[in-house]
C-alpha cells in the first residue's frame, strides 16, 4: 500500500496510547511516551505565529517531565478533574535532522469532579518522532493550542 | 436621573459596611451587581491609573495594540512623533469598535468599518463620509463639528517603559500617585534596559477580580498555598523580606531575600503542621537554577500598583499580571513574560524555565488561579457573612513581618476611599 | 402592585432620554433589563403586529408550525375550514408548551403532554382529563368552566401570503398600521405568485435586536460596510433610489435602479476615500447574474414592517427576515428564503446562486451579522453616552438621499411612541 | 439595612399573589431572582430540615462527604464517637471551601489549602497558622479568639439511615417536623434493613426547583405523561391507592397498590382517550418482573419531605433524590439508588433492571426530566399569568383519589407560610 | 504490518458503523451491532470506579435494547434531538474468555431542535467483541461517560 | 486486507487534509481540493430532510470556491478567527455515476481572536470524490451541519 507511509500506524498507535495514559489518569506513565533527551512545550497559536520564546509549559528533558507530575501528585493543590482526547489523524511531514516530523489535531474536553465537562483545548501537537526503536518515541513535542486563553488552570498535561 | 444622583442611589442600596472598615470584609462586595457597576464608574473610569500596555508593544510611530479598562475597550498607539495616546475602542458615530484587531503597525489612522468615520492616531474624529452628502443631498447638518465628538480620550503617562492611562482628568500626577516607595522598586525590576516579551497568555479565573487582587497582595497565603516556594527555599516567611504598604493602601510591595544567617524556618513551620513543608525535590533542579539578576539577594518581588496592576519577579522571571474584571464573577488575567536585550542565551533559557513556576499551568500561579474560584463558591451563600482581615493587626501600614494581611486591608482601604462603598 | 403601577415603575427607574429624542439615543436602551422587559410588555404583547409566518408554511388544514413572538412561544394553525390561527404555546393548566414540534400536518387538535389538556387548532380548550374524576372521585370542582380557561389567542390578519399576528385587542387595523406607502412595495416583490421555500437557518447575533433593526433600516452603511455592493455595482448612493418612511416612523422602504444615465458616483466615492471601493473582481461572475424579475430597474428593496419584519429583495435573492430578542444581548434571525412556482430551471438557479449573498454566509449579510456586535461589545462602558443619528438631519421623513439615518430615527420615534421611555 | 429590613423589602417588591392562596400560582414565582433569594434565605437557611446524605455514607469515624443545602456548601462527617456532624463548607478566615473532595475516609481534621486555618470534625476552628506570628513578628492580635470563630454548623437528626440537617436553630424536632404519617412510611421501605448504594448520578434539570417538586407531588400526571405506568399496570388511577398530605401541606405520599378485584380502569381511560393507554409490549418483559419486597402489594410509593427530600419506591426500584436549586431556572437533581444487604442476586438483579425506569434514562424519569422545562419556557413571557390547581379542589388534604392536585396545594402552603410571599 | 492487529480496521470500521447508526437516526437498526446475549450499560467514570453495580441503561438481552429503540419511538416524550459521535481509535486490549477486549474514546454532541449544540457526553466505551463472523459483534460494551451529570434525559444511547 | 476497500486510506488522508488546510489558513490552496466541475454546498439536516434548494454557501464550479476566499481576504469584514476540524472515518458508501460516494461526520470548534473557543459546527460530509487521479478530488460536497443555527457568522469555510 505505497500511499500509506510505514511508520504511519505505529505513530497513529503512539498518539491513541499517549491520550489514553493522560485520560487514565495514568500520568506517571506519561514520561516514557518521550525520550530521555527531549523538547515539551505548550504554547498558543498567537505565541507560535509572534514567535515568542517562552511557553505554558517548558521541559528540555524527561526529568522535568517527571518532575511536573509528581508536583502534580504530590505538591500542587487543584481540585480533581480529568481530560477526554480526541485526536486528528496524524499527518507526516517527513524526516527531520532529529527523527520524523508529524502534525496531529486535537480536541480536550475537561470533566471536572461536579461533572462539569467543556472544551478545554483545541489545537495541535507538532512532533518530532524516534521510530528507530520498537515503539515511536517523541523527541519533541510542541502543543499549540489554538487558544491563548486557559480556564483556571491547566494541570494535567496536554 | 442624573448621573450623581445615578451614584448616590447605587451605593445607598447596598448593605452598610460590617465591622470597622479594615478587619472585616463583606462577602456581598464579590457578588452585587450594584457593587460591579459601581467599581466601573468610581475606579475603572474614575480618577485612577490602569496598566495599558509596555511601551515596547508600541514601539514606533503607527504601532497600536487593543486593551481593556475595566469594562472598556480601549486602543492605545503611538503616532508618528513617538507620542502615546488612548482612546476608548468606541465609535463616536454609533459605538462600534473601532479597532478590530488586538495589534497591529504602520497605521496612519482608524477608520470604522460600519460607516468609514475616521479617526487619527491621538483618537481625534477626522473625517465622517458623506459628511456632505452626496451631490448635495444628505449628509451631516451643518451644526454638526467634527471637533466637537469623538471617543473618550485617555490621559497617559509611562514609567520605566510602563504605558498607564486614566479615563478621568482629575487623575493625580502618576509619581505622587505611586507615592515614594513603589517608583524605585518597579525601577529595580525594569528601569534602564529594554525588556524583550517572552511570552503571553490569559488566565481565565472563576471568581471577583478583588479576590484575585486579594491573592496578589497576601503574604500570609504564600508560603502554605504553595509547596513550591517553601520546599525549594524561594520563599521564607523567615527569610529576610518585607511588606510595604504605601500611604493610599493602594499598592504594595512584598519581597524577600536569601538570608544568610542560620535558617531557624524549619522549627516555625514544624510548629504549624502545615502541609506546605514536604520533604519533595525535582528531579531536574535545573529548573530553579537561577542567576543573580540584581545583586540584591532579593529572590522574590511581588509590586502592585492599584488596582490592578502587578509587577512579579520571581527569581528570574519576570512578568506583568493585568487583571480585567469581566463580571462579579469572572476575571481575565493577563500574563507578559519578560527577557531584556542584554540576557545571554544561558540566562535566557533560565527565564524560559523559571516559567513554569507562573501562568495557568505554573507551579505557583496555579494554585493563585484557582483558589480565587474556591473563595466565590465557597462564599456563594454567605452574603450576609464576612472575611476576617485580622493576620498582622488592623492596619494597613508596612511592616517587617510577612505574617500579616496589611497589604490587603490596604486595597480596601482604597477601595472603599474611591467607591464610596 | 397592579399592572399599571408596575409598568410606570420600570419606566421610570430609567434614565432620562438625552437630547431632542431622534438625534441621539443611549447606549443603555441596548444593555438594560427593564428596557427589556418594558419591551416584551408594550411591543412584543402590545397593541403592534408581528410577523408569525408565510401562509404556504400552513398551506392546508391541520398544518402548524411554531414561532415566537419576543419571548412567547407562540402556535399558529390553519383549520379545516382554512381560518388561521395563532395562540401562546402555553398550557392553560400550569404552563407546559402545548406543542413541542417546529411544524407539522394533519394535525385535529393539540394535547398537552403533562396531563392531557386539549386544545382546538383555534386554541380553544376542549378538554381537561379526568375533568370529572374516576369513580366519581377527584377531578375539577364544578364551578370550573372549560369554556373560562385557554391560552392567550392572537389576532391574525394575511397579507400577500405574509401572516401577521397580535397579543393585543387593541392593535389597528394592519392596513392603517403599515399606512398606504408599505403595503404596495410588499405587493410588488409578493403579490400574485406563488411563494416556494428554497431555504431556512437562522443567524444568532452577538447583540441586541435593536441593533440588528437599525442596521436593516441603516441606507447609510450599505455602501461602506458591504464591499459587494458597490463594487459590483448591485447598489450606488448615486443610483436613482431613495429612503421612504412611513408616518409612525416605524416602517421603512429602502430601494435602488439602476441609473441609465452616465455614473458619477465613482468620483464622490473616491473624495470620500472609502475602503470600500476596491478593485476586486469575481473569478465566477455568474454568481450575480441576475434576471430583471420586476421589469422596474429596481435591484434593491429592503422593506421593514415595526418592530421586527423584513422583506428583502436583492437582485433575484428575496428572502424574509424574522428577528426575535432572545435578552438584552443576544438576536436570534431567523431566513426565510423564496422562490416562486413560476421560476424557470434557470431563475432558480439564479436565486440559488445569489443566496451567497445573504444568511450567515453572505457576502453582505455576514458583516450584518457581525457589526452589532462590534456595537455591543464597543458600548459596553458607556451606557451614559449616546448614538449619533443626524445624517440627513433630525427627523424621519422619507428622502430621494439615502445618505441619511431618517429610518433609523423614525425606528426609534416608534419605539418611543410605543414603550414611553 | 439590618437584615430583616432586606427581607421585608424584597418580599415587598414582589406583585401580590393572585387569588385565594392555593388554587393559583403566578408563574413569576418561577423567575424571580428576588423569589429565588427570598427562598434561600427562609427555606434553605431557615428553620427546615434538608437531606444531606445517608448514615451509610458515612459509616466510620472519619468518613466525609460534602454536600449542597441550597445555595450553600456543606460538610457532613462522622467523628471518632460515631457523633455525625454538619458545617457550611466556607473558611472562617475568608471563606474559601474547606474541603475540596465530594467524600473521603479516616480524615482526623480540614484544613484550608490558602492559609491551613484547621477544623476539627465537628467543624470547630482549631488551628490558625502563625497565629502568634514568627518569631514574635506579625500573627493575629491577642483578642482573636479562635473559639468566637468557624464556619456556620448545621442541626443534625437522622432517622432510618438518613441524614437531615439545618442551618437554623428555631428547626422543630423532626419527627413534630414529620408528622405522624409521613415516619412510618420511611420506615417502610428503610427501617430494619442495611441499604447498599447501587447507584449515583445527577440529572440537570432546565427549570426552576419548585416545578420538579410539583411534578413529584403530581399524581394526576402520572397516568398521563408516563406510558409506562398505564401500559404495564405499574399504577393506574383505578388501582387501589390515595395521596397523604400531612397538616403543614409541605410532606406527601402518593401510593398504588395492586388492586385483586376487577379492574374498570380500561373504561374510564378509554373515555378520556389519552394517548397513553397505547398497546405497548415489551420483548424482554424481565424488565419488569419484580419480587413482593413488602407483602403489601404497593407497587409504588413516592414520598417528599419539603422542601426537596424525595424517597422513591417504584416496584423493586429505590431510591432518594435530592433537589438541589441552582438558579431561577436550572436545578440539580442527585439520584441514589438503593438495594439492601439482604438482597439475594436475583432480587438484585431486579433492581438493577428496574433502574431503568428511573433516571435520566428511565423509561419514566426521563420524561420527569423534560417537561418542568417544558413549564419553564411556556411560561417565558407569561410572569403575570398563573397556573390553576383545581384538580381535586381548593384544599390541601389527603385523598383516596389521586386525581387531584392536593399535594402541590399543600407545597404551596409550606412554601407561602416559609417565605412569606 | 505486524504492527496493525488483524481485526484492528473490523472493529474500527463496526465503531464507525455504530455511530453513524445512531447520528442518522437509524435506531431500529442499533440493536443488531449486539449478539443476542449480551450486555450493554451506561454508566459514569465515578461510579464505575466505585464499584456501583446500578446503571444509567442497563440491559442484559438484546430484546432489552430492542424494547428501548420502542419506548422511545412509541411511548417516550422528550423533544425531538441528535446526536454526533465523533470516535477516537480503537485500543485493543487483548483476549478475554468471551472475545476480544477493546476501549475506544468518544464524544458525543446533542444538537436539540432549535439548533442548540452541546457537548453533551465523553467517555469510553469498554468493549467484549465477538470476532468470529463477519463482522464483529458486540458481546459486552459498557459506556462510562467521564461525567456523571446528564443535561435533562438521555433518551437516544449512546 | 479484503475488508479495507483500497481508497480508503487516500480518502482519510484527502479528509485529514482538507481540514488542516483549513484550520492551517492556508484558504486559498482549499479549491484544489475540488474538481474544476464540482458541486459545494453548505446546509442543515433539518433543510437536507425537508429538501430545500438553497443553502448557506452555494457553489456549482471551483471559481466560486476561489471566490469566496477572495472575498474572505480582500472584501469582507469580520473579525480574525479560526477553525478546528475533527473528522470521524470516512464511510464508503459504494461508486456513484460521478465517482465515489463517502459520508464523514465532523465537530468544528470555532476559536476567535480573544481565544474564545466554542463547538461551532457538527454534522457530516456527503462526499463524491473522483478517485482516478494521482489524490482523490472532490466532485462534490454537501456539507449537512446538523444544526441550522449559525453564531454570527460563517466566514471560513468547513
Ligand atoms: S458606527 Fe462607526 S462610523 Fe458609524
Ligand atoms: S400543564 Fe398542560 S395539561 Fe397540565
Ligand atoms: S481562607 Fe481558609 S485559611 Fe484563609
Ligand atoms: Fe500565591
Ligand atoms: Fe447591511
Ligand atoms: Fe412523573
Amino acid at each position: 500500500m505505497p500511499s500509506i507511509n510505514d511508520h504511519f500506524f505505529a505513530i497513529a498507535r503512539a498518539q491513541s496510547d499517549y491520550a489514553r495514559c493522560i485520560d487514565d489518569d495514568r500520568l506517571e506513565e506519561w514520561p516514557s511516551f518521550f525520550e530521555e533527551a527531549c523538547l515539551y512545550r505548550i504554547t498558543s497559536a498567537a505565541s507560535h505565529r509572534d514567535g515568542y520564546e517562552a511557553s505554558v509549559v517548558f521541559a528540555n528533558s524527561r526529568g522535568m517531565l517527571t518532575d511536573r507530575i509528581s508536583a502534580l501528585r504530590e505538591a500542587n493543590i487543584y481540585e480533581r478533574q480529568a481530560y477526554r482526547h480526541l485526536l486528528g489523524m496524524p499527518a507526516l511531514l517527513g524526516q527531520a535532522a532529529n527523527g520524523l516530523r508529524t502534525e496531529t489535531s486535537f480536541m480536550v474536553a475537561r470533566i471536572m469532579q461536579d461533572g462539569t465537562t467543556d472544551l478545554y483545548a483545541t489545537g495541535r501537537y507538532l512532533d518530532i518522532w524516534n521510530t528507530k526503536g520498537e515503539t515511536p518515541k517523541i523527541v519533541e513535542r510542541i502543543v499549540v493550542c489554538d487558544s491563548s486563553r486557559f480556564d483556571t488552570l491547566l494541570a494535567i498535561p496536554l | 436621573m442624573s448621573q450623581q444622583a445615578e451614584l448616590e442611589r447605587t451605593v445607598e442600596g447596598m448593605p452598610n459596611w460590617p465591622g470597622d472598615g479594615l478587619t472585616r470584609v463583606p462577602y456581598w462586595v464579590f457578588q452585587r451587581d450594584d457593587v460591579y457597576a459601581r467599581e466601573q464608574e468610581a475606579i475603572f473610569q474614575g480618577p485612577v491609573w490602569h496598566y495599558l500596555c509596555l511601551e515596547a508593544d508600541i514601539a514606533e510611530g503607527g504601532d497600536f495594540v487593543t486593551t481593556f479598562v475595566g469594562d472598556a475597550p480601549v486602543v492605545v498607539t503611538r503616532d508618528s512623533e513617538g507620542a502615546i495616546h488612548a482612546f476608548e475602542n468606541r465609535c463616536a458615530h454609533r459605538g462600534a469598535l473601532i479597532c478590530l484587531d488586538a495589534k497591529g503597525k504602520g497605521k496612519k489612522d482608524f477608520a470604522c468599518v460600519y460607516h468609514a468615520w475616521t479617526y487619527d492616531l491621538t483618537g481625534k474624529l477626522t473625517g465622517v463620509a458623506f459628511q456632505k452628502g452626496v451631490k448635495g443631498k444628505g449628509g451631516m447638518p451643518p451644526e454638526f463639528k467634527i471637533s466637537e465628538h469623538g471617543p473618550r480620550r485617555l490621559k497617559i503617562t509611562a514609567l520605566h517603559g510602563l504605558v498607564f492611562g486614566s479615563f478621568s482628568a482629575d487623575a493625580p500626577d502618576f509619581k505622587s500617585w505611586l507615592g515614594p516607595e513603589i517608583e524605585p522598586k518597579i525601577g529595580r525590576v525594569l528601569a534602564g534596559r529594554k525588556p524583550v516579551v517572552l511570552g503571553r497568555y490569559t488566565q481565565v479565573l472563576p471568581n471577583n477580580w478583588k479576590l484575585y487582587v486579594e491573592n496578589v497582595k497576601d503574604s500570609y497565603h504564600a508560603s502554605i498555598l504553595h509547596l513550591f516556594f517553601t520546599t525549594f527555599e524561594l520563599n521564607r516567611l523567615s527569610q529576610k523580606g518585607a511588606i510595604v504598604v504605601d500611604e493610599t493602601g493602594g499598592h504594595h510591595i512584598s519581597y524577600s531575600a536569601i538570608d544568610r544567617k542560620t535558617n531557624t524556618a524549619s522549627a516555625d513551620y514544624a510548629q504549624q503542621k502545615i502541609r506546605s513543608d514536604s520533604k519533595y525535590r525535582l528531579a531536574d533542579p535545573s529548573l530553579l537554577q537561577g542567576f543573580d539578576e540584581f545583586n540584591d539577594d532579593v529572590t522574590l518581588q511581588i509590586l502592585s500598583v492599584f488596582p490592578t496592576f502587578v509587577l512579579q519577579q520571581i527569581q528570574n522571571s519576570i512578568a506583568i499580571r493585568q487583571v480585567v474584571p469581566r463580571g462579579p464573577d469572572r476575571t481575565d488575567l493577563h500574563w507578559t513574560l519578560l527577557g531584556f536585550e542584554t540576557d545571554t542565551p544561558e540566562q535566557r533559557l533560565t527565564r524560559l524555565k523559571q516559567a513554569n513556576l507562573i501562568g495557568p499551568a505554573g507551579f505557583i500561579s496555579m494554585e493563585d488561579g484557582c483558589v480565587g474560584g474556591f473563595v466565590q463558591r465557597g462564599v456563594r451563600a454567605a452574603s450576609r457573612e464576612q472575611a476576617i482581615l485580622q493576620m498582622g493587626g488592623s492596619t494597613a501600614e508596612s511592616s517587617e513581618s510577612r505574617v500579616t494581611e496589611a497589604s490587603i486591608r490596604g486595597f480596601w482601604k482604597a477601595w472603599r476611599a474611591h467607591t464610596g462603598i
